[in-house]
């Protein structure tokens, strides 16, 4: 029977929870045009949720090994809960201008979306993995068109046509890895990856485990699954996308590292081959595709698939070394992704798309989000200094410990393939001449305070990445060895 | 024996519900055969000997789900009918060899699998099902609330015409003023 | 019976399902269609739960269920804002995004 | 070694520059005076420090000294670890010199000083970290520092050469703006960079062949690699750091880039860091992959050969006067890899003392064609002549670096080459001495023909009524780096000595490699 | 004063005075002041070359020898030389000084020429002049007190250096910048040789010493001739000396004619030691001297600038010295330098006299200048005779010499040309005197008046030397080598009767008032021939169609093929990038349909893998 014990993992998110009340009630209880405060409620719950993770010992398994509370499942709260904080921030003006209406409910979507992002990596039963992964995907589709309008200029502007292709998409996932599930439960009896992982293998348990991955790689937006990504980004709320970009994904690989790493652990040889055809496909269709684009959203997202495949090198290792390397490098992602959607809302504020020409000459019009969109494409690109080097450098060690030497030269070159278009981005900022009508730049206070965020977190991880180092790989070790 | 010719029978049914599903050109008979099938799988449900299952399947789907469906689309039907639009064959063509494509996977694994059993073991008594949700599954089970929660709360804001506070896009009529299809909008994705 | 009929039967549907998800045009009509995958999953569960012995099949049958119909809500929402943008539900009209 | 600053050195030069960038960032964008005096005092801080440490390094002891040491990311033992040989000791000299003179010859730059001058120091802070940074982490992560801010200091402040797109490829340049500032940042950036790739699976290698617990340069030196491992290894490293070097054919973002780059720019990229590419084949080229150097040294020796000929002749062609200086850059690098090829000890003196002779004498060439550009509103070397009547100083530099790029004697450039071409014979391949002897006389050629083109015969031109010879920071520059090619030609041993004592030092480790190199 | 401090006064004064003009540029700026100084240093050094000299009169073979470690050096190559140091220094002994002799007093008379033929310079070019004046006289003692090859190497590079800036003195006239050019080119592309020729050697002795065995003689000696050939303008590679008469005419006389072009020869007689022990080598050069000497000879007789024609007489008269050397003769090659160097000075500061007067090169702008100018017209008939190896005054003597060894050795084709040469020289000469200071006056010359004292105080000097010089050839060759008593050998008589019927035949064709039209017409294809100055045009021909259209070939590849390749990499990356965006058909069955594929292979590698 669960006991009170059982919550001691759970404690985190259950305090986000009830966050996610406060902040729902609290929006009962405000007037319609005095809602703006509810964003940074929010924030500010969240930010001491984080504090929170720190003080807390959220060890030890609960609900007969359903759900186990490790370093590393804390430290992928943490990693969701700075991101929502930092999007609940940068959200604020943009929600208050475009939806005074509908604040309290795109606060709370976000919340329960958070929930299921902090839930899920602790989760070592199969049942929580679909419900955690549904709790963190529906609002998500649902953000994406919360502009609902069609109008031609603003953030409505493909509001629909964004939500919608994400929900299809994830719909048809869903079943996908829904069916697969039902193979793998079937052939093994259980829903606990450990009970999975002991049962024999067979061609059903295999079509199984093939298809939840499937659906898995479909979260983190690996090629070939990744055709919805530069639509909906492109399409959805800039502030919005900025964590899309990156809470889901943070998420899906921990799914991924305990689906392919725990319960399917006897078959790493199958598995790494997959896993290294994704790797190998999202670097290059990324780095490829986001080389003509003209609109930095989409290009940005096309990147984005690109890092995808660098970070799950880190799973293509496989070892502890890999996956802290991949902790790591998630963590600076969520950083220096959102702090680059952000400067692109604080550019065209409330617009869907974002073309290059209106970065020409940011660094006139505002000298520090100039720096903070350099700062940011750098890290993108891997450059020393800011945390994206480190992230890239860590990943690739990893590669090469685990034998993949080839992978770290082609991972390095498809990096300065990368740097073609991130000094596209670089080159509109700084060599840019801004047309005649662009004034310079006022960022909102709340805007820039998130941006300021993500630009302290690519900067100090990046000149000191030793204490983080050393946090990722030691949640690493705990997600092997969970005591 | 007897067990079989009804399995084959039902099963017939299904599929050929199945395949007028997503065959048929009229979206409400779509829906109405969507509800058959729905039905009919309740009945598989009972030949497995689970009938609460099959009591949720009526219940949640042939009540809830149609329903919805129904008036999703009288919601978002235009002048010419319900009728849905018309494939090109090559699109039907590329359909169905990944369809058959998708079954002949499944299958190659399901026939490839030896050790698949031919009887039936023990029925499961609604307790266990109950005891089950209240503690092995619960935490799920308070999540997946939540999940039900939310996607009631956010499909009402969605979809609720014109929100508090704001002046809605068009006023209150019942049914959307008709706007011409939209010209296509030049792709913003870069140089074609 | 054995336990693979059921499981080609359900195979089947899922089949089915993806030839209607790929060819339907119309956002109601691909809902359909993932319903019947969703159903095919269904089955699937509680057909290995009635030869593999246990409960949890039918468990994970309800989980399915409820997350299915939570999915189809939502998705109604959205066909709804669609149509309210597009005044039409066609697919294809939404491909303004692409490259 | 008694006070702090004994003890911080290097460190202290390091961080000198970096420092004066950061209080950049904190004064105001047109406080121009403020601005140049800060960078000016930054670099001459790193000039004073490596004239310390010439002074303080003490010849009779030898090895490795001003060591500092501190820990980056323990987990990976990467650590900040500094120290200095005789070759840093020149080495960091020549930076210092550089920079210096490059800040004195960039001093009119105004627009956007500020961040001008912020890139060029922080960029000058990883060529000093690189050549005294004894973690090989720590020297990729300098040698990155060093490369990339050149993308925007040539982006912005680059200026764009006129070259019409012809031949096979021409269908390629539709999509390049070729000349263009913009491109050639980018060419150099991405070219640099693909060398840095293939650098950093090396480094890898060498870090987990030798039990991936540190990457300090003397335990991974200790390491002995696998032979194999060694014969893939050494290439990507030659032609990882060769690219910087401009190592045929991979030099062709060279002359763009040297072209494109303005004044301080070129200075520092030609004189500065084309050099570390050479100094990183030589220091973890060849001394941690001996074996593989020694086999692949006939290639890198012929390749070298093929760079001083190729260059030269191809300077020889030009019409553009930053092309012709950047072209002769090409070809007096193949020098330096030349002499790093002849793995004798004049060899390897001369290579090394090439790069300071060619530092400062390319860094004076770049500040005259600045100033000839600036003066002339045009770089087209058969539009100008008689020039030396309105600038007869800058004519005089001009033709002084001239002369110590064709290597004469009593000037740097001569010790350089002689060393090399000595060295080169005696290495197993004599005939190397060749090219280069005849590379020399081309350069004469070109060299001295591009002076008599701009400067003597009658003239110059109507539209060229208001040149003007240099200014006041100008000549300070001028003379600096002409009295330095004419002391240390004069009297080389000052630098000579440093670079032979660790020329000794490290020669041995690579003997028993090409013993086993002449086995067939 | 000891001797090393009297030489290293010698070396480091011109230097000390060079830098000083350059580093502080008002006082070079101010133009005579400078020349003083220039002057005086130049007579400072002077004497103290004298001061030298009559010390190793004394009979000190060896004065001093001093040597600085210049470059460390050290070899960890198994089987090469051992560590060893790369030297420079001092070193004194009969050659060294007796050059230093040579190079100081010339270098002094032609300064206080300059002093009057370049008065009427503008104030810094007269600066500048005397700047590289003394430049060039501490390059040529470094050169020539050098205690070995690499030193003397040096030496050789600035001294050409030098060269270069006095020829293009007058840098704006377009043939002057191209003539120092030419000369560089040249001489630069000999002194490949000297370089090679030094490593090899150094590689084989572990020094740059001149004396001790070498194995590879032949070789090092070959390469070492090679420099010689271009400094001393040997033909083939003489074609830059005529040009180099662009720069000032006191220039042509120190340099080009007395000192540096000297320097070649100087160079065989230091490395004598070397070029002993190569016997091929000598042969070598007895022919190309011999042949130098007639085919300059030659040439010289056509050319009508009186510059030109003095400058194909100095390489004749080199031709004579590396023929001499050759045939082995270290003292007869080193003599008659000592005495070139006077009688050719004097010519040459002659002929600048008469320029200045005149205002014009061209013999036939000149005549009838002896009546208006007597002092020059003497001091230069003193030379013409010296040079044409009239009895009695210098010439006579190191030339007879020469031929008697040339004959002794039996190198009778050299001899052959030699004689030849001697008559041409002889009719050449005349022929210059004939024209310019006799025959009637042309419109140029009315106006001629002599020169002033600092032009006439160094011809004085130099003519008196000319006369002198001869009858110290014993004392001299004590200095070096073995000393040689003169005597009148016959082939000495044939050489002299020539030059008297070239003197004779001079007159009848030129000073005569009518006659030799005949004799002129039977030489007119020679003289076109010589005249047409066919090495001069291949040399031009190389450069043009060979070394510039390699040149462009190259940079256009490089541009072109190897750049190419490079960006169509980033093309090729581009355009798949665009390729690829068909993918991305923004409809959402599209999307799925490529997601449930991706599922099926997946599905299918799971099922099938075993």
């Amino acid at each position: 029977m669960p006991t009170a014990a059982d919550l001691k993992p759970l404690v985190v998110d259950l305090l986000l929870l009830f966050s996610a009340l406060l902040v729902f009630s609290v929006d009962l209880g405000l007037p319609h045009g005095r809602k703006r405060g509810l964003g940074f409620l929010t924030a500010l719950l969240l930010a001491g949720l984080f504090i929170v993770t720190f003080f807390v010992d959220a060890s030890g398994a609960a609900f007969s090994g359903a759900y186990v509370g490790t370093p590393w499942a804390t430290l992928f709260k943490r990693v969701a809960l700075a991101g929502g904080a930092i999007a609940a921030l940068g959200a604020v003006d943009h929600v208050d201008r475009h939806y005074p209406a509908r604040q309290g409910e795109y606060y709370l979507l976000l919340l329960f979306s958070l929930t299921g992002m902090t839930l899920l990596p602790g989760a070592r039963d199969l049942v929580m993995f679909v419900v955690c992964f549904e709790l963190m995907g529906l609002p998500l589709a649902m953000l994406a068109t919360w502009a609902k309008t069609d109008d031609k200029q603003g953030a409505g502007r493909w509001a629909a046509e964004a939500g919608l292709k994400l929900y299809l998409v994830s719909a048809a996932s869903t079943a996908i890895t829904l069916f697969g599930l039902s193979f793998v439960f079937g052939m093994t009896g259980t829903t606990s990856l450990a009970g999975i992982a002991a049962a024999p293998m067979s061609p059903l348990l295999a079509v199984g485990m093939m298809l939840t991955i499937a659906g898995m790689a479909f979260k983190v937006g690996a090629v070939p699954f990744h055709l919805w990504v530069p639509d909906t980004y492109q399409g959805a709320p800039t502030p919005f996308v900025a964590f899309l970009s990156v809470g889901p994904k943070a998420t899906g690989f921990a799914a991924l590292a305990a689906i392919i790493l725990i319960a399917f652990k006897g078959n790493q040889a199958q598995l790494g081959s997959l896993v290294l055809l994704l790797v190998v496909a999202s670097i290059v269709v990324g780095n490829l595709m986001a080389l003509p684009q003209k609109d930095v959203k989409r290009m940005l997202a096309f990147s984005g698939v690109a890092q995808i495949g660098y970070m799950m090198m880190g799973l293509l290792a496989g070892s502890q070394l890999g996956l802290g390397m991949l902790l790591f490098y998630v963590a600076g992602y969520v950083a220096t992704n959102m702090g680059a959607f952000l400067v692109l809302e604080a550019i065209g504020p409330g617009r869907a798309g974002v073309p290059l020409e209106e970065l020409n000459g940011l660094w006139k019009r505002s000298p520090w989000l100039g720096l903070a969109m350099l700062l940011f494409v750098l890290s993108l690109a891997g450059i020393p200094f800011v945390v994206g080097f480190w992230a890239k450098l860590y990943v690739f060690m990893a590669v090469f410990q685990a034998g993949q030497g080839w992978l770290v030269l082609f991972g390095a070159l498809m990096a300065i393939v990368s740097l073609w278009y991130y000094l596209q981005i670089a080159r509109a900022v700084y060599m840019g001449e801004a047309s005649a009508e662009q004034r310079p730049l006022s960022v909102r206070p709340a805007l820039a305070a998130a941006i300021g965020l993500c630009l302290v977190g690519v900067v100090v991880m990046g000149a000191w990445p030793a204490p983080f180092v050393e946090s990722a790989s030691a949640a690493a070790a705990s997600f092997f060895d969970p005591r | 024996m007897l067990g079989q010719v009804a399995f084959s029978v039902v099963a017939l049914a299904l599929l050929i519900c199945g395949f007028r599903v997503v065959t048929a050109k009229n979206l409400v008979h779509t829906v109405l055969w969507l509800g058959l099938m729905l039905a009919l799988t309740a009945v598989v449900y009972v030949m497995l000997s689970a009938p609460f299952l099959a009591a949720i399947q009526i219940i949640l789907y042939t009540g809830g789900v149609l329903t919805l469906m129904l008036f999703g689309v009288m919601l978002t039907h235009r002048d010419e009918g319900f009728v849905a639009v018309q494939n090109p064959s090559g699109r039907l063509a590329a359909g169905g060899l990944l369809a058959v494509s998708v079954f002949a996977m499944l299958g190659g694994a399901i026939l490839r699998t030896p050790e698949l059993p031919t009887a039936p073991k023990g029925d499961v008594s609604i307790e266990e099902l109950g005891a089950a949700f209240l503690t092995e599954y619960v935490l799920a089970f308070e999540v997946l609330s939540l999940l039900l929660l939310v996607a009631a709360l956010g499909a009402i804001v969605l979809a609720r015409r014109k929100d508090a506070g704001e002046e809605g896009e068009s006023q209150g009529a019942v049914l959307p003023a008709r706007k011409p299809l939209p010209a296509r909008v030049q792709p913003t994705g870069g140089e074609a | 019976m054995g336990l693979n009929a059921y499981l080609l039967l359900s195979a089947g549907l899922f089949a089915l399902g993806v030839f209607g998800l790929v060819t339907r045009k119309n956002a109601v009509g691909v809902l359909a269609s993932v319903e019947l995958m969703a159903n095919a999953v269904n089955l699937n569960l509680v057909a290995f739960s009635r030869f593999m012995g246990g409960h949890v099949g039918q468990v994970f049958a309800l989980f399915s269920i409820a997350i299915t119909v939570a999915e189809v809500v939502v998705g109604l929402a959205l066909v709804i804002i669609l149509y309210r943008a597009r005044g039409d539900v066609r697919l294809e009209l939404m491909s303004e995004l692409k490259g | 070694m008694g006070s702090f600053f004994d003890t911080h050195l290097l460190s202290i030069i390091v961080a000198a520059p970096f420092v004066a960038a950061v209080l950049l960032l904190m004064v105001d964008d047109d406080a121009r005076l403020t601005i140049r005096w800060i960078s000016l005092v930054g670099s001459l801080v790193s000039l004073g420090g490596s004239i310390q440490l010439a002074a303080k390094y003490q010849l009779s002891r030898g090895g490795l000294q001003f060591a500092e040491r501190y820990p980056l990311v323990p987990s990976f033992g990467i650590d900040l670890s500094l120290a200095a040989d005789g070759w840093s000791v020149s080495l960091l000299l020549l930076t210092g010199i550089i920079i210096t003179t490059g800040v004195l010859a960039s001093w009119t730059v105004s627009h956007r000083g500020r961040e001008f001058f912020i890139l060029l120091l922080v960029l000058v802070a990883g060529v000093f970290g690189v050549f005294v940074s004894q973690d090989l982490f720590v020297f990729f992560l300098f040698y990155e520092i060093a490369v990339l801010p050149m993308y925007l200091l040539i982006g912005i402040w680059g200026s764009r050469g006129k070259v019409e797109a012809r031949g096979p490829f021409a269908f390629v340049w539709k999509r390049f703006d070729i000349g263009g500032r913009e491109y050639a940042a980018m060419k150099l950036t991405l070219m640099l960079l693909v060398g840095s790739a293939a650098i950093l699976v090396v480094i890898f290698a060498m870090y987990f062949a030798a039990g991936g617990k540190t990457f300090d340069l003397g335990v991974l030196g200790a390491a002995r690699y696998p032979r194999e491992m060694q014969l893939w290894a050494f290439p990507l490293l030659w032609l990882g750091f060769g690219s910087l070097a401009g190592v045929f054919p991979f030099h062709t973002w060279s002359p763009d880039g040297h072209a494109a780059a303005p004044t301080a720019v070129s200075m520092l990229h030609a004189g500065v860091l084309m050099k570390l590419g050479a100094f990183g084949v030589i220091r973890v080229g060849m001394l941690l992959l001996p074996d593989g150097a020694a086999w692949w040294a006939p290639y890198v020796g012929g390749i070298a050969v093929i760079n001083v000929l190729y260059g030269a002749v191809s300077a020889m062609s030009q019409k553009d006067l930053k092309y012709v200086i950047a072209y002769s850059s090409v070809s007096h690098m193949g020098v330096v890899m030349l002499g790093a090829a002849t793995m004798t000890v004049d060899g390897w003196n001369g290579a090394v003392y090439q790069m300071f002779a060619h530092g400062m004498m390319t860094g004076l060439f770049f500040a005259l064609v600045g100033l000839v550009y600036e003066r002339a509103h045009t770089r087209w070397v058969p539009a100008m002549g008689g020039f030396a009547a309105k600038m007869p100083g800058v004519a005089a530099f001009f033709v002084l670096a001239g002369l110590s790029s064709l290597g004469l004697p009593g000037l740097a450039g001569f010790v350089a080459e002689f060393l090399v071409f000595v060295g080169a014979w005696q290495s197993k391949h004599w005939w190397w001495a060749l090219p280069g002897i005849i590379g020399a006389w081309v350069t004469a050629v070109y060299v001295l023909r591009a002076a008599k083109m701009i400067f003597f015969g009658d003239g110059p031109a109507q539209e060229f009524h208001d040149l003007k010879d240099a200014r006041r920071t100008e000549w300070g520059a001028l003379w600096a780096l002409g009295a330095c090619l004419i002391l240390f030609g004069s009297y080389p041993r000052l630098i000579l000595d440093f670079i032979h004592l660790a020329t000794n030092e490290y020669l041995p480790k690579l003997s028993s490699a090409m013993q086993l190199a002449q086995l067939p | 004063m000891l001797p090393m401090e009297w030489a290293r006064l010698t070396l480091f004064l011109p230097l000390a005075t060079a830098l000083l003009f350059i580093v502080v540029p008002w006082l070079r700026r101010t133009g005579r002041p400078a020349g003083y100084l220039s002057v005086l240093s130049a007579l400072v050094s002077l004497a103290g070359a004298l001061v030298l000299f009559n010390q190793v009169l004394g009979g000190a073979r060896l004065l001093g020898h001093q040597v600085y470690t210049w470059l460390p050096h050290s070899s960890l190559v198994p089987g090469a030389l051992a560590n060893g140091v790369i030297q420079v220094g001092i070193h004194l002994d009969g050659i060294s000084v007796s050059m230093l002799v040579v190079v100081t007093l010339v270098a002094s008379c032609v300064q206080i020429f300059s002093l009057g033929y370049m008065a009427d310079e503008p104030k810094h070019d007269f600066g500048r002049y005397f700047t590289w004046q003394s430049l060039f006289l501490f390059s040529m003692n470094t050169l020539v007190l050098a205690p070995n090859l690499l030193q003397l190497f040096m030496g050789w590079e600035l001294v050409g250096l030098v060269s270069y800036l006095l020829i293009g003195y007058w840098w704006k006239k377009p043939s002057a910048a191209k003539a120092a050019l030419k000369a560089f080119w040249v001489t630069k592309f000999a002194d490949m040789g000297l370089v090679a020729g030094l490593i090899v050697l150094f590689l084989h002795t572990g020094s740059f010493e001149w004396t001790g065995a070498v194995a590879v003689a032949t070789p090092v000696t070959l390469l070492l001739f090679l420099a010689v050939m271009g400094k001393s303008a040997q033909f083939p590679l003489h074609i830059w000396l005529p040009d180099a008469m662009e720069g000032p005419t006191p220039v042509s006389a120190l340099l080009h004619a007395a000192t540096m072009v000297a320097a070649g020869v100087f160079l065989v007689v230091r490395a004598f030691p070397l070029f002993a022990q190569a016997p091929d080598t000598q042969t070598v050069m007895a022919y190309v001297g011999g042949f130098t000497a007639l085919f300059a000879a030659v040439v010289a007789v056509v050319q009508t600038d009186i510059k030109k024609v003095l400058a194909y007489s100095t390489c004749s008269q080199l031709g004579y010295m590396v023929c001499a050397l050759g045939a082995g003769s270290q003292v007869g090659g080193f003599f008659h330098l000592t005495t070139h160097a006077f009688f050719k000075a004097l010519l040459f500061l002659g002929a600048g006299s008469l320029i200045h007067a005149v205002h014009s090169n061209d013999l036939r702008h000149m005549g009838g200048l002896f009546s208006k100018m007597r002092v020059t017209g003497v001091a230069f008939i003193v030379g013409a005779l010296a040079l044409a190896g009239v009895p009695g005054l210098a010439g006579f003597f190191s030339k007879d010499l020469i031929l008697e060894e040339v004959a002794h050795k039996g190198l009778w084709l050299p001899l052959g040309a030699l004689l030849l040469a001697a008559f041409l020289t002889a009719f050449y000469m005349g022929k210059v005197v004939f024209l310019a200071l006799f025959g009637k006056p042309s419109s140029h010359a009315e106006h001629a008046h002599e020169a002033g004292p600092s032009m006439l105080v160094p011809l004085v000097g130099l003519s008196v030397l000319a006369v002198a010089a001869g009858y110290f050839g014993a004392t001299l060759s004590g200095l070096y080598g073995e000393p040689v008593h003169f005597h009148v050998a016959p082939i000495g008589i044939v050489g002299t009767v020539m030059g008297l019927i070239g003197l004779g035949m001079a007159y009848w064709m030129f000073g005569a008032p009518q006659g030799g039209a005949s004799l002129r017409a039977a030489f007119a294809p020679v003289g076109r021939l010589a005249a047409s100055g066919a090495v001069d045009k291949l040399a031009t021909a190389m450069y043009r169609n060979v070394l510039t259209a390699v040149a462009d070939a190259v940079g256009w590849f490089d541009r072109y093929v190897i750049d190419g390749l490079m960006n169509g990499i980033a093309y090729g990356t581009l355009e798949a990038g665009s390729k690829l965006r068909v993918i991305q058909t923004g409809r959402v069955g599209d999307y799925v349909y490529v997601i449930v594929a991706a599922m099926v292979l997946m599905g299918l590698y799971g099922a099938f893998w075993r």
